[in-house]
């Protein structure tokens, strides 16, 4: 069996159709059903990128500890768990929450549609310009520099420095930092576009040049470019492949 | 100029324009004041209402524009090489329903709620002018602040906001 | 389809198509014959041809055109010289102050720091002359660079860009 990611907008979309085919109340729902109807479906989709499937998985993985947690003698459950999750929330309670406030604006959207059908089939005239204006007007007006200045500092408040902004996990620097070195020790030299060419995804292709600036600054690797536009070739400064940190300096401008 | 030349003269105006104008603007344009300018509109809005006309005059949150009435898109869409927009995704009715009730809104309320990333419907949806960033809120990483548009109320056919049917209950027993 | 609504089809063609179009081919459009259809035309100049309407079915060369009455060109002229250009969105007025205070600077820099698409803002900014390309960066894929123009300071009453106000003091810079 084929199912196409297309068909369901997200997991909690996918979710809730499992639920509402087999007509019962999403609060009645046991979970341990529906957790093997999205085990199967899910399984069985074909994913564009990771990040997609992390999201579906994600709801899978809540929905097999919620089973779990359902299997489990009444009395153990009792003992070693609920003294641990008394301040937790109840994970079925929140997954129960999260599909009713999701299936308000699905079924919101569903009503939006039969709008679009009629609104969108309402045209204009084909926009056509005015006779110019004499004196154009000041497309700025009431702003003064002062805005522009609070405007500046909005923007930029949430990045301190370069590069903070890649989610520090989701980067594997210190990995790529290792696999490079790993390639020089058996080569000697390495083509960083040739090197790239072999980068999965746009994450990792970021994450591999960041590790290369990273080694070139820290003086383990030295880089170079004969020709304009040409290949970067990397070499190995030192044999020495221990000492690599999983906490990459972050900045390549800071000191 | 009398009523009847300054009712065609704003119908001419709503005409050549093809954008939603204030009432305020129309009535600068020819001189009379908006009371006078919101009873010809009225007219011509009735004069629209026949079943012979093929356009009507539309109300955008105070905007007056004018269209072609929608059982004739089929026609328009064959003669007059306008093209129907490509409907939306699901997943961007989705975003778009987030965002229009429960604007302002962050992309991070919109994908917590739909439980997976909304990037690409709220590119479409900013790409297309249905929503537009309106601010940014006050939190850690002033995250971008997301709002409907004008082109939202044309394209779905409301005068305003307050058209939208009322959201579904949250029926939790 | 009856004939007021083969009328109202019609109209809603030549609104919508703002070029002309032969009898015959709004003929086979709504599937009447031709002489139906030089009857409802004849009907739509009658019902245009009142004083209280803006807008003239005009005949060019037998083919048939919507278009409003020269008389109230003046007033079209008026809206559009009494325009105001809309207020700068946030969106425009935060990539504004980007360029102004980092240029030159590329819109991948632009979108890093507003942590959102800029595509649209740096449209309409370099539509209104208030940014403009300023040349391309030396590096991967010659991005092009913005910089203010000399509009800029004029239309924010500023001599050079040295008179913008100074960035706090901060510690990374």
């Amino acid at each position: 069996m084929r199912v196409d990611t297309e068909a369901f907008s997200g997991p909690l979309d996918l979710l809730l159709s499992l639920i509402e085919k087999k007509q019962i109340d999403i609060c009645e729902v046991s979970i341990g059903e529906i957790a093997d109807d999205y085990l199967e479906q899910v399984s069985a989709m074909e994913w564009l990128d990771i990040d997609q499937a992390a999201q579906f998985l994600v709801i899978a993985a809540t929905l097999l500890y919620i089973k779990v947690r359902a299997l489990l003698p009444e009395e153990e459950t009792d003992d070693e768990l609920s003294a641990a999750e008394e301040d937790m929330p109840d994970p079925r309670a929140e997954l129960v929450a999260r599909l009713i406030e999701y299936r308000r604006f699905r079924d919101a959207a569903r009503l939006l549609v039969s709008m679009e059908t009629v609104g969108s089939r309402m045209y204009t005239r084909p926009p056509r310009r005015l006779p110019t204006p004499a004196v154009r007007a000041n497309p700025v007006e009431g702003v003064t520099a002062d805005d522009l200045l609070q405007a500046y500092l909005g923007a930029s408040s949430s990045i301190p420095e370069e590069f903070a902004y890649l989610p520090a996990d989701e980067i594997p620097i210190a990995n790529q930092m290792v696999a490079v070195l790993v390639r020089l020790a058996r080569r000697g030299k390495l083509g960083l576009f040739e090197f790239l060419g072999g980068a999965r995804s746009r994450r990792l292709m970021i994450s591999t040049v960041l590790a290369v600036l990273e080694l070139v600054r820290r003086g383990r690797i030295c880089a170079t470019q004969p020709a304009p536009f040409g290949e970067i070739w990397m070499f190995s400064t030192s044999q020495a492949m221990g000492g690599v940190t999983d906490e990459p300096t972050r900045s390549t401008g800071s000191n | 100029m009398n009523l009847p030349e300054a009712q065609a003269a704003i119908e001419a105006i709503l005409f050549a324009a093809s954008f939603p104008l204030a009432a305020k603007d129309l009535a600068a344009a020819i001189e009379v004041d908006e009371d006078t300018v919101a009873k010809l509109l009225r007219e011509i809005r009735d004069r629209h209402s026949v079943k012979q006309s093929g356009v009507a005059l539309r109300d955008v949150d105070g905007s007056f524009i004018l269209m072609s009435k929608p059982e004739y898109a089929p026609f328009v869409e064959n003669l007059s090489a306008r093209q129907r927009p490509q409907p939306l995704s699901p997943a961007s009715l989705e975003t778009l329903s987030i965002v229009a009730y429960r604007q302002p809104v962050t992309r991070g309320e919109v994908d917590r709620i739909r439980g997976v990333s909304s990037d690409s419907s709220i590119a479409t949806l900013t790409e297309r002018g249905l929503i537009c960033e309106v601010g940014r809120r006050n939190s850690v990483g002033r995250p971008v602040l997301y709002g409907t548009t004008d082109q939202f109320l044309i394209y779905l056919g409301l005068s305003s906001l307050s058209d939208l049917p009322p959201l579904p209950e949250s029926d939790d027993e």
